[in-house]
């Protein structure tokens, strides 16, 4: 009978030793499950460059030199690389030049340690965030831990950060009905999503009570007045975005579908006698098989080309849209240097901001459109109308 | 996994006999139950179930999948122990005779809960082993074959 | 009762009469063909809008006015309505005042008559295409056949329009290796294509040597130089789009999967004990459960609500690059009231065309997006970004 097998199953892993609440040390997990564990340190290896992702950490301002002046005066314009697996989290947040060049909070470190919870224990919510970064560093060992996302008393997925919780909870949403089939996606959602520091306690916050779509983003953005630099050439109030994976996908046909991040991302696969889930999270593109073939029956190359067709339908919008962003830039900044006020180059401005913000959206994206094409497709088709409508302002503005 | 056929005829008989009794009850004559062969639902040949040509798409597909060597319709579509497969197959029976006989019926043909669930356990059965350990913790909640296996029994897509 | 209904699979189809080959008469066929021809005749119902299409004919014009000023001077501004069922082929085009205001070719009727091929038999492919629409007009009296579709012989389906073996034969596709599967999707491409009269003789050719997309399109008619008409306001040589239901679909993840017309318009459904294809060719949108269930497993309402997710963003894109193209229609005739010479202006003009030609694609594909979503999607942006491109154009000109 099923339940006293699932007693079996639950006795399988060896229980060798007892992991308390507070172990954060992977490798005392993994001596009760050495199958997931031996997968999981494999996101220390690079597996090299997909065509548009992968594991390699080169530098993304250099593929893409319009970043530099898009962001231009903020810190992602100095250091910015194709981001890789997550035992390199707390190690590549140390090393960027935007924890050097500027003074963090540490409230970045929420999704970079797997420390953080045990911390915001001892220190509060609120203390925790506004604590400088270099202060809370030294704690900052281990980027990626089963705690993060495993109750080590059940083995059930648990959500471990509270700016998920309180993001969900805003949005009347009770992370206690999750179904199993859901936190497959939460506990992803916890770290891969759009963010803000809330105040002057830096409280991580993520900007969703008014929908997920980037419009309603816009819209909470615009209500509250924020912004996360200022423009150096044109001095527009800018925003960026960052990894919406979770928003994305949101709004993607695999959303409705029911399938979840680690359908794709954390595949079964067979471990001898038993299927297991794959803890090298990575791309689905290095083993489209075991991510896609179960439900989707095409084979390999099918399926790859899927994939791309919709990366580089997505890339190219990307591009197009980055030099409308930069023409408007340029236009703005002569509007500048030709005498033109601040009041008169408003609209101008605000245009760029909102055209920015669309295309960082999708740019920041990992997939390259892959999690919702027609979404990514239609949000950079309004991202170039808006540009261009900039560079169309500052030049009216100019007569 | 196959049980002991005399006993499997005695149960067979009774119930087609209960069946019967049912359908006079109904003021359906037997004729209806017999003659749209509701009564292969209490067999096991899956040549049975093709009885009805509306499922003979499912049986052609059926042949031709990793399956049709493991499994007949039955080893999914109908609970292990005896008296629930033999209930199941009564009212699966009963109903899809009737609706086969009265045409009313939605297509395409589409699982209900009572019969998907059915299915579930079916896969959990025959792959407790190899799928153990994706019960671990989780309150219990077991996943659900269907999401990503739906077709293993018979392909649904051209 | 069930007696009958097994005998019934025998004895279909029923050879009442033998169909001969120049038979057109679907009342004809229909003895043989009972089932497939009642549900036929239906195409003479109106069964009402969907919210983006359906069989009332109501006025594309009233309902999306910029498309008056975007066609400016061409006679479908004039008169252009929400197509509606086959039997209607004929009936519609002898009335639209697009056949009443401008002396149209022959080469109208090809898509429209099921007296076509015995004319073009008798008159000769050019002499057909040449001669005036007007002429014909009499001898054009069935709007849709069983023989535009099928073999009276054999029950085979066929193509019986020139147009689309040339533009086939051209692509180096030999239809007489088509497999079943595809000739569910040709015998529709016959006539939901996009289309132009080639040359003095008027040929009814399609623009596909250079590929399907719309970015071949434009390509093949710029290498050709051709124009459909001239823009009333700015001058422009413009080009019109017609229903590209094929090219638009052959984009797309369906055609991918194999997936034909005839698989979602015209579904197996059940007759009494036979199955047969729903000859009440419509949206799917009212009969999704036998439309679309086949293959995917939500139910009724989901489904609807997956075509509106996607033609809802579509329609929005649709109503921005309107207002795009209409823009830059004002800024470009601006400047030639202020007397800029056309020289001047013959960039903004080609940017007017190039932006106009994407919307239409789009705008005259059928499906609102559907038959191709992220591509519907990544063609609108391409077109906003043209049409203000155009209007900085027409601004900096008239610097
Ligand atoms: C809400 C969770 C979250 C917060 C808060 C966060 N990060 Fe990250 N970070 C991520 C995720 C997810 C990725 C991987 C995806 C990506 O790189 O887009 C990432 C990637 C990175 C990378 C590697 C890629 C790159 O950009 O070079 C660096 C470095 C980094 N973060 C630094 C920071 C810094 C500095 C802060 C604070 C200002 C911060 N992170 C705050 C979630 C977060
Ligand atoms: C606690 C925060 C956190 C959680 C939870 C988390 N991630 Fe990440 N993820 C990150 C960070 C940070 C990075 C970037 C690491 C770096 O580049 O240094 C990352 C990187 C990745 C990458 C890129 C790997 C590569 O090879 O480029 C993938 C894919 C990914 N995560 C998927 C997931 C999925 C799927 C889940 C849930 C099952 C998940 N992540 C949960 C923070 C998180
Ligand atoms: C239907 C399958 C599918 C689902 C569901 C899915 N992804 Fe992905 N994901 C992909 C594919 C395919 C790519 C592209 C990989 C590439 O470009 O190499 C990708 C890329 C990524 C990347 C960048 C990987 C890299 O190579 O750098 C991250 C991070 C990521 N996904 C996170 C997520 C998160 C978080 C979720 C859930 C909110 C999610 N994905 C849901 C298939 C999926
Ligand atoms: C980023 C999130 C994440 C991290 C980190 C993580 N897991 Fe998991 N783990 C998952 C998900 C998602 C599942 C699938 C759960 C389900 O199917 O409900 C899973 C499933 C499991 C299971 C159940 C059996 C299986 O393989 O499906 C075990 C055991 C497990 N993980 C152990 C570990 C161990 C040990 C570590 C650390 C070495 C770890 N996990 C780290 C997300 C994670
Ligand atoms: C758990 C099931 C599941 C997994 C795993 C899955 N898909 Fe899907 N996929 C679906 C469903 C369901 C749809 C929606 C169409 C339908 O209803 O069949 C879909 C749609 C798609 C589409 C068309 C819609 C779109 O967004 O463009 C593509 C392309 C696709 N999948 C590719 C992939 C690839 C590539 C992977 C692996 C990286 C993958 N899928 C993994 C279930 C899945
Ligand atoms: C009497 C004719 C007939 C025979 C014989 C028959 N079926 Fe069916 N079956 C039907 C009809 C009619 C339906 C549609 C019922 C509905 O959807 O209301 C159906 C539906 C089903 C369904 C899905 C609908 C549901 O209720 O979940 C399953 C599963 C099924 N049949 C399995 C079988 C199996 C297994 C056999 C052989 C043991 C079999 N059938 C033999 C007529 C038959
Ligand atoms: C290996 C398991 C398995 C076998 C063997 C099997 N089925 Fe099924 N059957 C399923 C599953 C799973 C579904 C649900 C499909 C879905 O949800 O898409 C199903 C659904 C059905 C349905 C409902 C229609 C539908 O697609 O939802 C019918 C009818 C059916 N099966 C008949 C049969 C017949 C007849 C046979 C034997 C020839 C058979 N099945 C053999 C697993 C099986
Ligand atoms: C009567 C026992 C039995 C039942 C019931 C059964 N299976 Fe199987 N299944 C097998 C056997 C034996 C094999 C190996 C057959 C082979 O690979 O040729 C198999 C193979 C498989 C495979 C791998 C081959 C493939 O088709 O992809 C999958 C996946 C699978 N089963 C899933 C399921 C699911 C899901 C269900 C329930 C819907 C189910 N099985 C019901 C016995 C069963
Ligand atoms: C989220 C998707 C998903 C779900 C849910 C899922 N599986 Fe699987 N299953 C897979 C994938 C992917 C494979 C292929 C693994 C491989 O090839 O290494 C697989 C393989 C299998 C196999 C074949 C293993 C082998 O190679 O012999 C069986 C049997 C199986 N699954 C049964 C089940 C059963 C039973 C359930 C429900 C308890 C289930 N699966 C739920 C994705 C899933
Ligand atoms: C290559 C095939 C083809 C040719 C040639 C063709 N049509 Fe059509 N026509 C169609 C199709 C397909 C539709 C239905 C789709 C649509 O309306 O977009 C249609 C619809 C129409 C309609 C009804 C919708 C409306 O626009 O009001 C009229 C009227 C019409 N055509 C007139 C003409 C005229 C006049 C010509 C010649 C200048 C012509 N057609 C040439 C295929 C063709
Ligand atoms: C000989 C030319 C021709 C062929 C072949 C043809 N169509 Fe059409 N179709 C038309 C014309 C013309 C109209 C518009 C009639 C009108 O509005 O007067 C039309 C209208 C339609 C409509 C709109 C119906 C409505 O209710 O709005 C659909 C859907 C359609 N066709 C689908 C198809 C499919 C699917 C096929 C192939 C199986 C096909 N057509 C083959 C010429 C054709
Ligand atoms: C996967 C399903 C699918 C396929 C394949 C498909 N269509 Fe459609 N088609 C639709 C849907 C859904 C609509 C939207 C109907 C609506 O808006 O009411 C549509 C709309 C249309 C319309 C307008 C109908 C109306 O209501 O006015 C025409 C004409 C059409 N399709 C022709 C075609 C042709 C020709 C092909 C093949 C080249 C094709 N379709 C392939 C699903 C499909
Ligand atoms: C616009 C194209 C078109 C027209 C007009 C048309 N058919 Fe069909 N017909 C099809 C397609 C597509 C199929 C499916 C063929 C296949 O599956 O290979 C079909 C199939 C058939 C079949 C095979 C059985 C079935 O229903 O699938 C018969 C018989 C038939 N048609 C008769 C007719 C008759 C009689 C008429 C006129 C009253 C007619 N058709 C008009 C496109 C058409
Ligand atoms: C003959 C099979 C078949 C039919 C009929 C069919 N589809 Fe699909 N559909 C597919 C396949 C295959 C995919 C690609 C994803 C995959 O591989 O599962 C898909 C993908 C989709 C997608 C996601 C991709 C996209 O273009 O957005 C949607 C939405 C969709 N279908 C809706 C519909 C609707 C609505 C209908 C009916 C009007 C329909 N489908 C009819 C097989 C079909
Ligand atoms: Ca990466
Ligand atoms: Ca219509």
């Amino acid at each position: 009978n099923i339940q006293d097998r699932k007693e079996e199953a639950f006795q399988y892993p060896l229980n060798v030793v007892e992991v308390g609440e507070g172990e954060i040390d992977p490798e005392v997990w993994g001596r009760n499950f050495p199958m997931e564990y031996d997968l999981f340190v494999k996101t220390e290896l690079d597996y090299g460059e997909t065509e548009y992702g992968g594991s390699t950490p080169y530098s993304k301002l250099e593929k893409v030199p319009a970043m530099k002046r898009i962001w231009n005066g903020y810190s992602f314009a100095v250091d910015h690389n194709e981001e890789r697996g997550h035992y390199y989290a707390a190690i590549d947040q140390a090393n960027t030049q935007r924890t050097k060049i500027v003074d963090q909070p540490g409230a970045c470190a929420n999704c970079h340690a797997a420390e953080v919870p045990a911390l915001i224990e001892k220190m509060g919510w609120a203390d925790f965030n506004r604590t400088p970064y270099n202060e809370l560093k030294p704690s900052l060992m281990t980027g990626s831990s089963c705690a993060d996302c495993h109750d080590p008393e059940t083995m059930d997925l648990r959500i471990t950060r509270p700016a998920f919780k309180n993001a969900m909870a805003a949005r009347g949403i009770d992370l206690e009905q999750a179904t199993r089939q859901e936190m497959r996606t939460y506990v992803c959602a916890q770290c891969h999503v759009e963010y803000y520091f809330k105040g002057e306690d830096k409280l991580l916050t993520f900007p969703w009570t008014k929908g997920l779509s980037i419009d309603n983003i816009d819209e909470y953005y615009e209500e509250i007045d924020f912004a996360d630099w200022t423009h150096k050439e044109t001095g527009a109030p800018m925003l960026k975005m960052q990894h919406p994976e979770f928003e994305m996908w949101s709004s993607s046909i695999h959303a409705r579908s029911g399938v979840a991040c680690a359908d794709c991302h954390m595949p079964f696969i067979r471990q001898g006698s038993v299927k297991v889930s794959d803890h090298w999270i990575r791309s689905p593109l290095t083993h489209v098989n075991e991510s896609c073939q179960t439900c989707h029956q095409w084979d390999e190359k099918e399926l790859e080309e899927r994939v791309l067709e919709i990366q580089h339908k997505t890339a190219a919008l990307l591009r197009s849209s980055e030099e409308a962003i930069v023409d408007a830039i340029d236009t703005i900044a002569e509007a500048r240097s030709a005498g033109i006020s601040d009041d008169d180059l408003a609209g101008a401005m605000k245009l760029q901001r909102r055209a920015s913000l669309r295309w960082d959206f999708v740019s920041s994206e990992n997939s390259t459109g892959f999690h919702s094409p027609q979404e990514a497709a239609r949000i950079l088709g309004d991202s170039m109308n808006l540009a261009r409508q900039a560079q169309i302002a500052a030049l009216l503005a100019e007569r | 996994m196959h049980c002991n056929c005399r006993e499997r005829g005695y149960i067979k008989w009774t119930l087609l006999f209960l069946a019967a009794c049912l359908g006079l009850i109904a003021g359906l004559s037997g004729f209806t139950f017999y003659y749209a062969q509701g009564t292969s639902y209490l067999q096991d040949d899956p040549v049975a179930c093709k009885n009805c040509h509306i499922m003979r798409e499912h049986y052609d597909v059926w042949v031709r999948t990793s399956h049709h060597s493991a499994a007949t319709c039955n080893d999914c579509h109908t609970p292990r122990d005896f008296l629930g497969k033999y209930m199941v197959k009564a009212v699966n029976g009963w109903n899809h005779s009737v609706a086969f006989t009265t045409g009313n019926f939605p297509e395409p043909l589409k699982i209900k809960s009572f019969n998907r669930d059915i299915v579930q356990n079916a896969c959990l059965n025959c792959h407790q082993d190899v799928t153990g350990l994706m019960g671990a913790g989780l309150n219990g909640e077991n996943i659900d074959c269907l999401h990503c296996h739906s077709h293993v029994g018979h392909h649904r897509r051209k």
